[in-house]
Formats: structure tokens, sequence, C-alpha cells
């Protein structure tokens, strides 16, 4: 790679940031074809490779859809539906029963078929699931007690307690014969399926993980059908891969791709303005148009499926009377900090939830709606008496963080609401539970396409919300349980609607700000097309320079 | 033959402002001469400037000559060997005289390496010899000591040793024995004497100890606001002051034998080098100040053969001393 | 003393009492001839001065003076350049005044780096006589504390205020105070010992002055030029080290502001909008600048050695 | 002197121990590494497992004590973030910093001494005003803000320097540049104030005064007692030769030990941060260790002092 990056380097010498030379790439015997060197501002957090460890924005970045595959995959260069991935086809044999037909001729990176024996292997209790067992009911409770797992190659604690989290109700796998398995659930579960198709439940080589002399071995390099293997992983400074030609859809476009660990902003835009890296990642909205002044480069990227909230804590002595919670989101011009902040590339969500939903999606739901005058209703029915508020607040973990917090903070106070910020650095002195508990800044992801994976995990009866105590609503709670369980589509839809209706108006336990954005940096001479996702494709069809 | 040393109109201004004002020193070989006066009348600065030690910022004037060559804003590589090796220098406050780093040997061998013709083992057997002519007991083991291992008086004889090892035809001992304890001053100036003596050389001997100079010297300077107010023999300055200042020191003084009796303080204080008072300096503070004392400074002029006077009311500041009416 | 000295005598008593005036004459001597003789002040260090003495003025009257308040967003301004009538310096990110945040920033910075380095000056000089004093247990104590001090890596020590007491600017001030002490503790402990081994404070000391009268009026006097130019070199890494601090989030947090906090968060503007950094930075420089300048003229004041 | 140094290394011991206590303590009761390193969506159960399996739930005293039991018997903890061991960590980020802090720490000096001594030889002149001049604005701009400047003209502008990463020297001459500059600064103004402080000693009139040419009262009398309170400064930026360029190895994203701590810190990872602290604090003592050595070396009073202190 220092070969690559001193060429690259001779190469842009001397030219001028405006008139930069296309970047030209590693030439190797034979092959011709380019590679990358991408700057990020974090490659992965957990140091490891497993998807069941690293459950992360920037895990997914580096695994989807370059080194790991699920059975159902997400449609990168569309709008995230499923689509077929390492099988081919899938159906219900019943309610708690999903038949998969796997994609034949797929090769791992070791040159091993991809086989049902690998599919049931993942889905094990070695690799996945430990001792813990399935509960015959929706989700496991939080803290019950997940056994510690086996000496010999220790899977770590928290493998397990995701894998539950991801199949609380998974009874067994079974290979049907070389190309067919079936996943037997406890319980009736129409989430099955998208179960299948989130972060997590992607499919590994059964050999390479009985070769590997450890966990953290296996962890570092893991061995799956991603169009890019791993050639190394430096934690907390790079991870190289290598095109894995023998890919079933087709011969990678790069050679190789680097990730590389760049924190300073300035310095991610830096190098690719000087032609070392080509691309940049996790670009805050307001560099997007220093960059773009430069005609040789565009940032690309857009909304992600991520929620930036507002939390309440409602055993706050002023947050008690749902009126002032409900007086916090009517305060939030939401607009203005998506068109001041985002530089209007992101957008003011339908509450939370997401269009991928399918037919779980309420479009004729909304977030609160901007409206001062409501909010000073609202505090003056409430008897406020301008009681400061405290904000706990983080120094940027999320993007523009600290701006929208000195903006809510002067928009809650335009309305009367006495809001002071407290700097904290780190979550759990954001979440000690205390009388000075109020409003924090938080985010929820959705996992798969249905509620179960965003309202139910995040802010249900085993959500962290929850279960640190900051909220708790009995029937929410009740439609929580009937979510999880039921099959009677319709049903659901009701249940999640009345959902939304007390957890975001009645008596709100969160309210919305906007929909979370990821930008990308990089040359226009590259043809590339990021994915509403943290994820970067760089599949055939997806990279040319 | 020229006199050792002759200083004519010697001025030194720090940043514009004047400390010395037109000094005039004549010095004969193996003369003694006491320079006394207070702190600040220039006693120290005279001698520094002479040999160029004032820092850069000093601006000197005027005319410095040994044996007739003059040595003031000579080239680097001759004053180099004029100090050390004609004109000795020894500082009061022995504590930070020395280079606390270095050993005795290495600081005095320096000076014998820099104005001796002396090779090798010469070198330290002189060196020895000189610590013991100073009277520091065990000399070879004490070649090898630092500065903070001696008292007081024995870095005071190691200056002297240092200063003796160039064969200088003048030492400059600018107080010498101020910081040190009254038997060990003695002892000090006992060495002085003698070795001036038995070596012949001159000596110059910046006081404001005037029993000290007195007994040590042949002739003194008496300074004040940097000038010389009176220049004459020991025991002429002692037994007939003429300035008034001179006067007023004398008066000072208590007498060794006779009597207890009030001792006469000279009234203010010596005045702001910024802001000289326009005629003699000391006029603010004389009890015998006319009005022409404050138009101009008076010029040091004889009275005598060897004794001469900066004062335009000397005469009346005599008979005034001897006790006899004005008029 | 003989009595046939003169120095004794009022006619060259000073103000200065007489034993120290013998075993220091010529320093004391010098000392009192330079307080007779003020030279004038040179440009350079009266331009430091007043500028030392408008951002103090500053400092006291930042919020009168600002035109805007300093969390007084406007977002339909953001990032607008400087020069125009309504925002002299240009706006910020959140379209806040960069003039009226300067002012209140250098409040903040100057109570920050005035404070610590008093702070720091005091308890370090304090700490360092007292090894010197006392030698033995508590010398060792006083230099473990300096040893671990010099160990810690500062950032640790600032997570711990922030994580432990929230983050209140008296207690910044207190924990940039620790930063530093350990150089004066230092520096004023082996001045005092040596200066302890000179014959001044032995005298001074056989007279039967006490402890805290020898160290105060006769030990720091003499190491004052040391001890001024470390003051003059931990002064603006107070402010330095406060914007580290705010480089790595842990210094003065929002909605506060300061000068290492404005030139922290507008890093990433540098390129964009470089006036949200520059007119702080500047401002760093330029007071060091003249702190350092007004820190050398004293030094020269007060050095006795220097003639 | 044997008593002086066992006296020295008791100290530097307890030293180290107090450093990871206090270290231990800020870092166990000021948040929860499950939290930090499995991120605020984890949900609670998997918080739950990994508290479980790293002792986190059992009393402080008992992780105290557990902790000081391993580091008796040798261990010195796994990091939490892959369950490596902390000591293969850091001691893979050691070349690195050291690439770095090393070549600065010498153009520091080659840079910062003579500057310093010459503007203290030349005191007042022009020369000696633009060396402190650009010593001051040198230490005053924060590294941050040298590194991006250095970064914009010789990255982007003139292209003749890589931004940032570590694949070759090239890559370490940015930062090393930005350490050295402020760090030369600091040293030429100390050495500039130390030379003058000696310069304005009597015994340099003494050398002077016995005919010494110039040229050799500084060489040989002024420079080695202006090497004193130098020493004291070297030392300091020695033992900040380990964790000392946070800020330098965040902007040029190169993989040190400075910067390995801050997210060491960040995720809480005990083991890991102690590791660094430890290393951090031996090669501060070692340092003072050394330049009390070199005080005696350099300064005969504090050898005869040494032996009873």
């Amino acid at each position: 790679m220092s070969k690559l990056t001193r060429r690259t380097i001779l190469t842009s010498g001397g030219a001028a940031a405006g008139t930069l030379l296309l970047p030209r790439f590693a030439i190797a015997q034979g092959d011709n074809r380019p590679s990358v060197t991408i700057a990020v501002q974090k490659v992965t957090n957990a140091n490891v490779l497993d998807v069941l460890r690293e459950q992360s924005n920037v895990g997914e970045r580096v695994f989807f859809s370059s080194i790991w595959e699920g059975l159902i995959s997400k449609n990168w260069r569309g709008n995230l539906e499923a689509v077929p991935g390492l099988a081919t086809e899938w159906h219900r044999i019943d309610d708690q029963t999903v038949e998969v037909k796997l994609r034949q001729g797929v090769k791992f990176h070791n040159g091993d078929e991809l086989t049902a024996e690998d599919v049931v292997f993942t889905f094990s209790r070695e690799r996945m699931f430990g001792e813990t067992e399935a509960k015959s009911r929706s989700t496991i409770q939080a803290f019950e007690k997940i056994p510690t797992p086996r000496p010999g190659k220790e899977l770590p604690p928290d493998v397990p307690a995701v894998a539950r989290r991801i199949w609380p109700d998974l009874v067994r796998v079974d290979a049907v014969d070389k190309y067919t398995v079936r996943f037997y659930n406890a319980t009736p579960d129409v989430t099955i399926e998208g179960r299948l198709s989130r972060y997590g439940s992607d499919i590994m080589n059964r050999r390479a993980w009985e070769e590997s002399a450890s966990y953290l071995d296996w962890a570092r390099k893991p061995i799956t059908t991603g169009p890019y293997r791993v050639v190394e992983l430096k934690p907390d400074v790079s991870l190289t891969l290598e095109a894995h030609d023998e890919y079933w859809g087709g011969r990678p476009p790069l050679k190789r791709i680097r990730f590389l660990e760049v924190p300073e902003v300035a310095s991610r835009i830096n190098g690719l303005l000087s032609g070392e890296y080509q691309f940049a990642c996790d670009i805050p909205p307001d560099q997007i148009a220093g960059i773009e002044k430069n005609a040789a480069f565009e940032v690309q990227g857009g909304t992600i499926l991520n929620h930036r909230l507002t939390v309440f804590d409602k055993n706050h002595a002023v947050l008690a009377n749902p009126l002032v919670r409900r007086a916090f989101t009517h305060a939030i011009d939401r607009q203005a900090i998506v068109d001041s902040l985002w530089a209007g590339r992101t957008r003011v969500p339908k509450g939370l939830q997401w269009e991928f939903y399918g037919d779980m999606f309420n479009a004729d739901w909304n977030v609160p709606a901007y409206d001062p005058k409501l909010a000073q209703d609202l505090l003056k029915q409430a008897g406020y008496k301008g009681d400061p508020i405290p904000y706990r607040l983080l120094n940027n973990y999320y993007t523009n963080q600290v701006a929208t917090a000195q903006i809510l903070v002067e928009m809650w106070k335009s309305v009367g609401l006495n809001v002071q910020i407290e700097t904290k650095e780190n979550w759990s002195q954001i979440m000690e539970r205390a009388p000075t508990r109020a409003v924090r800044d938080w985010s929820n992801s959705a996992a798969f396409n249905d509620p179960v994976s965003s309202l139910v995990a995040q802010h249900g009866p085993n959500g962290q919300q929850q279960q640190i105590g900051e909220w708790t609503n009995v029937e929410l709670n009740k439609l929580s349980e009937f979510l999880e369980t039921s099959t009677d589509r319709a049903a659901r839809r009701k249940a999640f609607h009345r959902m939304l209706e007390i957890a975001e108006r009645e008596d709100p336990a969160y309210t919305v700000l906007h929909q979370n954005a990821t930008f990308t940096a990089k040359p226009k001479s590259i043809k590339w097309k990021a994915a509403p996702a943290f994820a970067m494709d760089f599949r055939a069809g997806n990279f040319e320079a | 033959m020229p006199p050792l040393v002759s200083i004519r109109d010697l001025r030194v201004a720090f940043n514009g402002v004047p400390v010395l004002r037109g000094v005039d020193i004549v010095l004969q070989r193996g003369e003694a001469l006491g320079l006394v006066g207070e702190s600040g009348s220039g006693k120290s600065v005279t001698w520094l400037a002479a040999l160029g030690l004032l820092p850069r910022h000093a601006h000197v004037t005027g005319s410095v000559q040994l044996e007739g060559r003059e040595i003031l804003g000579a080239p680097a590589a001759e004053l180099d060997h004029v100090r050390g090796g004609r004109i000795a220098m020894i500082f009061q406050d022995p504590a930070s005289a020395l280079n606390p780093v270095l050993t005795i040997r290495k600081q005095l061998c320096e000076a014998l390496a820099l104005h001796r013709d002396l090779q090798g083992s010469a070198v330290k057997t002189e060196a020895r010899r000189l610590l013991e002519l100073v009277g520091i007991p065990d000399a070879a083991r004490r070649l090898e000591a630092y500065p903070h291992e001696f008292s007081g008086g024995q870095i005071q004889r190691i200056m002297i040793a240092m200063a003796l090892a160039g064969n200088p035809d003048l030492l400059i001992a600018d107080e010498p024995t101020t910081a040190l304890d009254a038997t060990i001053q003695a002892q000090i100036l006992e060495l002085l004497s003698t070795v001036r003596r038995e070596l012949g050389i001159a000596m110059v001997l910046i006081s404001h100890d005037l029993g000290v100079v007195a007994e040590n010297c042949d002739r003194v300077a008496v300074m004040y606001a940097g000038r010389i107010v009176e220049d004459a023999p020991s025991n002429q300055l002692f037994a007939d002051p003429v300035h008034p200042y001179a006067q007023g020191l004398i008066g000072a003084l208590p007498p060794l034998d006779g009597p207890r009796r009030r001792l006469t303080a000279i009234p203010g204080t010596v005045p702001d080098p910024a802001q000289m008072p326009s005629g003699c300096a000391f006029a603010p503070r004389c009890a015998l100040a006319a009005e022409p004392c404050g138009l101009a400074a008076p010029s040091l002029a004889p009275i005598a053969n060897d004794r001469s006077v900066a004062c335009i009311r000397a005469e009346a500041s005599r008979r005034a001393l001897l006790g006899i009416a004005a008029e | 003393m003989t009595d046939a000295t003169l120095k004794d005598t009022k006619a060259f008593s000073s103000d200065v009492d007489s034993v120290s005036r013998k075993e220091n004459a010529s320093r004391l001597g010098s000392s009192v001839r330079r307080r007779i003789s003020l030279p004038a002040i040179p440009v350079s260090v009266a331009l430091a001065i007043s500028w030392i003495v408008a951002m103090l003025v500053i400092a006291a009257f930042a919020e009168k003076i600002a035109p805007y308040g300093f969390t007084q967003l406007d977002l339909r301004n953001r990032l607008s350049a400087p020069g125009n009538a309504a925002h002299w310096l240009g706006t910020d990110e959140l379209g806040r005044d960069v003039l009226s945040r300067l002012l209140v920033s250098i409040r903040i910075s100057l109570l920050i780096a005035f404070g610590a380095t008093a702070i720091s000056a005091m308890v370090g000089t304090t700490l360092g006589f007292l090894a010197a004093h006392f030698r033995g247990l508590v010398e060792q104590l006083v230099l473990m504390l300096s040893d671990f001090q010099a160990s810690m890596p500062f950032l640790i020590m600032a997570l711990a205020v922030l994580a432990f007491f929230g983050n209140s600017l008296p207690l910044l001030i207190g924990l940039m105070g620790l930063f530093g002490w350990e150089r004066y503790a230092r520096i004023a402990r082996g001045l005092a010992i040596s200066a302890n081994a000179q014959g001044y404070a032995v005298a001074v000391r056989q007279l039967g002055a006490t402890p805290s009268r020898i160290y105060l009026r006769h030990i720091l006097p003499n190491i004052a030029s040391t001890l001024i130019v470390s003051t003059t070199l931990v002064f603006p890494e107070v402010i330095l080290t406060e914007s580290g601090l705010s480089f790595l989030g842990l210094g003065v947090q929002p909605p506060m502001t300061s000068l290492g906090n404005m030139v922290g968060y507008g890093r990433e503007y540098l390129t964009r909008a470089p006036w949200i950094m520059l007119a702080p930075a500047t401002t760093i420089v330029v007071t060091t600048l003249a702190v350092s300048v007004i820190g050398d003229w004293l030094r020269d004041r007060l050095d006795p050695t220097l003639q | 002197m044997g008593r002086y140094f066992a006296i020295r290394i008791g100290r530097a011991a307890l030293t180290i121990v107090l450093v990871v206590t206090f270290a231990f303590v800020v870092l166990r009761l000021s948040g929860d590494p499950a939290l930090m390193i499995l991120g605020p969506e984890a949900p609670p159960e998997v918080l739950a497992a990994f508290r479980k399996a790293w002792g986190l739930d059992d009393p402080i005293w008992f992780q105290y004590l557990d902790y000081f039991g391993a580091i008796a018997r040798g261990e010195l903890g796994r990091s939490m973030r892959d369950g490596r061991p902390a000591i293969e960590l850091v001691l893979e980020r050691i070349p690195a910093t050291l690439a770095l802090t090393l070549p600065a720490f010498v153009f520091k000096v080659a840079l910062g001494i003579p500057a310093g001594i010459y503007a203290a030889l030349h005191r007042g002149s022009g020369i000696d005003r633009a060396v402190m001049m650009t010593a001051v604005a040198g230490f005053t701009v924060p590294s941050f803000v040298l590194a991006l400047v250095l970064v914009l003209v010789f990255a982007v502008q003139l292209g003749w320097l890589p931004s940032g990463g570590q694949d070759s020297w090239r890559h370490a001459i940015l930062p090393i540049a930005t350490l050295s500059l402020g760090g030369a600064a600091v040293l030429a103004r100390f050495t500039r104030s130390a030379m003058l402080e000696v310069l304005g000693q009597p015994y340099i009139r003494t050398a002077s005064a016995k005919g010494v040419p110039w040229r050799k009262v500084v060489t040989s009398h002024a420079l080695p007692n202006a090497a004193i309170p130098t020493v004291t400064i070297l030392g300091f930026m020695v033992g900040t030769l380990m964790a000392g360029a946070v800020v330098v190895e965040s902007v040029f994203a190169w993989p040190g030990v400075g910067r390995l701590l801050v997210v060491a810190v960040a995720n809480r990872d005990l083991a890991v941060v102690q590791c660094i602290l430890l290393l951090v604090a031996m090669t501060m003592v070692t340092s003072n260790l050394v330049v009390d050595f070199l005080y005696g070396f350099l300064d005969p009073r504090l050898r005869s002092k040494g032996a009873h202190a």
C-alpha cells in the first residue's frame, strides 16, 4: 500500500486543489483494477469484524456489502428493500417456520462452497447462542441471566446476548438438503424474514471457524462470502480488503480497499483534496459546500435508517406533567434545523418509523407540528413556572449534536422553557438515574423492516429507556407484547399506530428531531453511488473510475 | 616614563543615564590607591569600564591608558591580554565570584594558561604554589575541590591567588572584604598588603570603609555621584579633608580612641543619576553650599602638590573644619 | 563588624535593613539604584501593557459592550463573512455574532488564565518552599506529588474533574491551576535550597527572622525573576491547554465560550469560515506576546544581577 | 548516594502506585465501559452480560484488589474491546509514537537551544527580538491549528507531502515539524532566559576579568551553568515522549500511543489506560532520575547534597 500512496502523491504533486489530477491507481501484474483508500472517522468500535460483536454504524460501513452477506439482503442501491442474497428464495411453512433455498455455487474466501452446513453452523450454539435458550415468547427479558460462554473457543460475553436479542425464539435451524435450510421459531412470528435480513444474521464459513486458534483470530479475519476478503485489520488504524475473485456476484471492480482511520474531519478532507484518499467519509453537512466548491469533487450520501431523538425522563419533577413534554415537542422548528445545520440534505421523518416498513408504515402520521403558540399554552396549562430543566449533553457523539442542542435550547427558551445544558463526558453519565435527569439526546435505528426492531426494541418494556427507568406506559407495554406475538397484520398495524400516539403525543417518551444522514466525499471522476445507509457498496456495477 | 595607568575624563552612561561623569585617575607603579564613596558613586564602574567589563548597553567614553597605550576600545584580543595579565581584579561576594561548576584547579589553571607560558605539570605545580602563597592549607588536595566547599574567606584567598596567576602590574580589589567576618577581613587585607609589597604591584582598593583604606593605601580618592571629589595622600585626607563630602565621611567616622562623641551625619541622600542637579552634585546636601554651587559642576583642581579637590568652596570648607570663622 | 566602618552609620543606611545589606550589599545596592533611576518604559512594553489593560477592560464589561447576546442564534445568517455592518467579525456556524462571542470569550479565558496561573504559582511556590524548608518527609511528599502530577496525563485529570464535578468554571480554573504547579515547586525548591545555602539567608536566620519572613522577604525576591519567567510561560500554556481540552471536548463547555473553545470548535471551519477561528487565535497570540514582553521587562527590572 | 537513590526509587514506586490508583478510581467511577464500548443503543441484557464477564458488577474495592493482584502476578489485563492483552496493544503503538517524538525531540533541541543561546548573547538585538517573537508565536499557536495550516500549505496546496497516515517516512515530516516547532519555541525561550541569568552572574565577570576570551567564557563558563536549568525542562520533554502527541497523532491519523490513550479513556478500557499510564509514569520517573543524575554531574553543589537528601 505504501507504494500506492506514494505514487498517488507523486501524480498529484504540484497540482493545486482546483486542478487536481485524476487519482491514478496502483497497477499490479495483469490486474489493472484500481485500489482505493477510504478515510473514515472510525473503522470499527470493537476492533473485530464479527457482525455479532460490532453492532454499529461504522461496522455496517465496512461489513456490507464487502465482507458479510446474509441469506436475505437489502437493496443497497435502492431503498434497502429485501432482495435475494445468499438465498435465492424463501417461503413460510407455517407461522413459526421459514424454509430457505440457498444460492448454488457461492464460494467462500477460502474456496469452500456455501452449503446448508455453513448456514446451520452460523446459527449454532457454538457460534451464536452459547448456552442461551429460546424463550418461547417474544423477546427475552432484559437482565435475565445470560450464562457465561464456555471455555475453549470462547465467545465474547455479549455475543450470545446480542444473538438472542436478534433471534429470541429461534429453536433450531435444520439442513433439509445441501442447499435447503429451515428456521424453526418457538412462537409465531411475522418478522423471521426481517430478522434474516438484519445486521447479525450473516453467514460464515464453518471450516474457517474450526481452523482458527481462537475467537479473536477468527473475528479479525472472518471467512465469508462477500466480494472482498480481509487482508489485515490493524485495530484503530486501518482495515485492508482485497478482491475475492470467485465472488458469486461477479468479479469485484477494485483490487484492494483500505479503510483508514482519520479522526479529524479537516484531515479527511485535506487528504481527499490532495489525492491520498479516494473517499472521505463522515463529512459534516457544513463542509459539503466547501468541498463542492472544487469542481473535481462531489459529496454523496444522505439519510440513513436512524432518527435523532430528544428523550424525556417522565420521572423528573417538571416533566412528570405530559403537557410540559408536549410543549417541548411543539416548540421545535425541526425544518429549520434540517435547513440550516443539514443544508437541507436530510429530512424530518414521520415519527419513529421508516418507509421500508412497507405495510407497517403509517404514512398519515407526523411528528408534532412546530407551534410555539400551542407550546406556550400547554406550559400555561401545566402551570410551569420556569424551573430549570437540565439537558444532559454529550460532545458531538452525533453529527451536529452540540449545535443542535444549542438551537433547541434557544427554541425552548423562546416559548418559556428554561432548559440548561449540562455537558457530560460519556453515556453512563448521561443515563445516570438522578432527580437531575430530564432531557437527553439519543438516536434509534431500524434493524429490520418492522417496528419491533425500533419502537418496541428501544422504548418497549425491555427497551433501554424503560430499563433505565426514564419512562414507562402500561398501554404501550401491552401493545409491544401484542406487536411481538401477533400474526394479524392489520391488527399489528393499528397497534403500532396507537403506540406512536402514546409515545410521541399523549405521553411523550421522546420526540423525533430529524433523520440522520451520512455524507461521503469523492472525486467526480469516480463513478460510484452511495447507499441510503452507512454501508458502502463496492460490488460490480457500482464502481467505475 | 608614563604612569602605570592614566584615566582621563572617563564617562559611562547606562541607557542614557550618566553614572560616571568624568573621572580622572593617575596611578603610578607600585602605588596603593584607595577609592571610597557610597554605593552607586561609581567606584566599581570606573574600573569595570576601564577594563571593558561593562554590559553592552553601557556607553563608555574618555581615555584609559596603560603605560601610555590606550586600552579603551582596544581589540578584544589585546584587552584579554591586559585583563588578568596586566591588571587583575578581585570582587566582593566570594560566594558567587567563582564558577560553581568548575574545580578550583580548572579556574586557577585557566588563568595560568592564559597569561603564563607554562606547560603540563608545571601549570599544576604553579597553581599549588599560588594556593600555598595565599594561605590555603593542603593545597594539592584542595585544588580538586569546588568553590562551594570553601568558606568565604578561603574563596577570597583563592581569588587573590587567581589574580596573581597572571603576574599583574595592578590589582584592583573591589570591596574584597565586604562580605566577610571582621576577623577574616583583617586577614585578607593583611594578605593583600603582603603580596602587594612582596611582589611590588600597584593596587586599587575599592571600599566604602574608610578605616580599611586608611590602613592600606598611600593615597585616597573620594568619589561622589560619578566623580572624584577629592584626591589626597591618606594621612592628609584623614587629618585634613577639604571637600565637604569628605569631611562628612570623616566626621561620620567614630574615633578609634578618645571619648565617644556624637557622629555627624550627612543629611539627605545620593541624588538620582537620572536627575542630577545642574551644578555640584553634592550641593543639595552641603552645609556650605552657596549660590554659585548650583551653576556649574566644579572640576578637580590641585590645591597642593599632591592633592586636588573639586569644590569651589574648598577654602571656606577647610576653614570651617579648622573652626576658623569664615570672614 | 568593626566600629570603624562607615556603612553602619546613618549616612549610608538606606531603607534596607543593614544585615542583609551586609551580606548582599552589591545586589541591594544596585536594586536601590534601580529603584531610584526608573528607566523610561520602552514602547513595546507600553504597547503590551495597554493591550493587557484593554483585555481587562473588555473582560470586565464584555456583556455590556457586546452588540449581541453571545448565545443569540440567527439560523438564516450562518457563517456570514466579517466586515458587514451587522456583524463586524462575521457569524459562526449557528449564526451567532463572532465579535460578541469573542468579547465574552476574552473574559472567560482571562479568568481561567489569570486564576489558574495564580493558583499554580502560589501552590507550587509554597510547596517548593515547604519542601526546601522542612526537607525530609515533607520534601519527599512534595516531590512525589510533583512526580505524580507530571506522570499523570492531563487528559485523565481533566476527565476526572469533568466526570465527577460537572463542568463548572471555578472547577476548571482550579483544574488548570493544578497544571504547572509542579514546575514552580521544583524551581522554588531548588532555588530556595541553594539560597538557603548562600550566606545571606543563613545570616538573616541567625538574626532570628521567622522562616516566613526569610522566604517572603529575602528568598522570594531573589528568585522572583525565574518565577516570573515561568509565569509568562505558564500563562499562555494555560490558554493553550484549555484549547487543547476543547479539542478533546473536555474544556469550557457550551453554551459557555472561551478563546480555546472558539478555536477548538472553529477548526472544522478553517477553510470554510476561517474568521471563526482567526479572531480568537489572534487574540491568544497577541495576549501571550504582551504577557511575554511584560514578563521579560519585569524580569530585567527585578533581576539584581543584570545591570 | 545509595540511600539517596533508594529513597528516589521508593518514591518513584509510590508515585506509580498513586498514578495507577488515581486512574483506577477515576475511570471506574466515572463511566461504564459496557455502555461506552457497546454503544447507547445496546440492549440492556447485552450490557449486563458484558459487565458480568468483565467483573464490572463487583464492588469497586474488590475490582481494585483484583487489579493489583493481577499486576503482582505480572498480568496487565486485557482490553475490554477485543480481549487482547493490553500490553500487546500498547507495545505495538510505541514505535509509531517514538518515530514522531524522538526526531521531534532532536529537532527541538537542535533548533531551540542554539536559538536561545544566540538570542541571549545578542540580547536586545534585532535577531534576539525576532527569535523571541517567533518563539512566542510558535508556542502560542495551538498545535492542531499549526498542524492544519501545515497540511493546507504543504499537502493540499503544494502537494509536496502527504496529509496523513503512516505509510512512509514522508508521512512523518509534517507531524514531526508540528511537534518540533512548538517545542523548539519553548526551549528557545527557556534557554535564553537561563543563559541570561547565568551571564549576569559575577563569576562570568570574574572569568572575563582574568582575560578569558569571550567565546571561551561562553563555552566553558556560561554554558555548563545554563545547562542545569535547561536539563530540567529537557527532562520534562523526555517524560512526554510517550503520550505527549495526542493532538498531532489525531490530526495526522498517526496511530500512536497518545491516540490509543484517548480512545481507551473514552471507552474506559481500564487495562489499556493503565498500561499506558505505567509506561508514561515510568518514563517520567526514569527521566527524573536521569535528570537528577545529570544535575549531580553538572552541578557539584548538588553532588554533595544528594548524599544526605
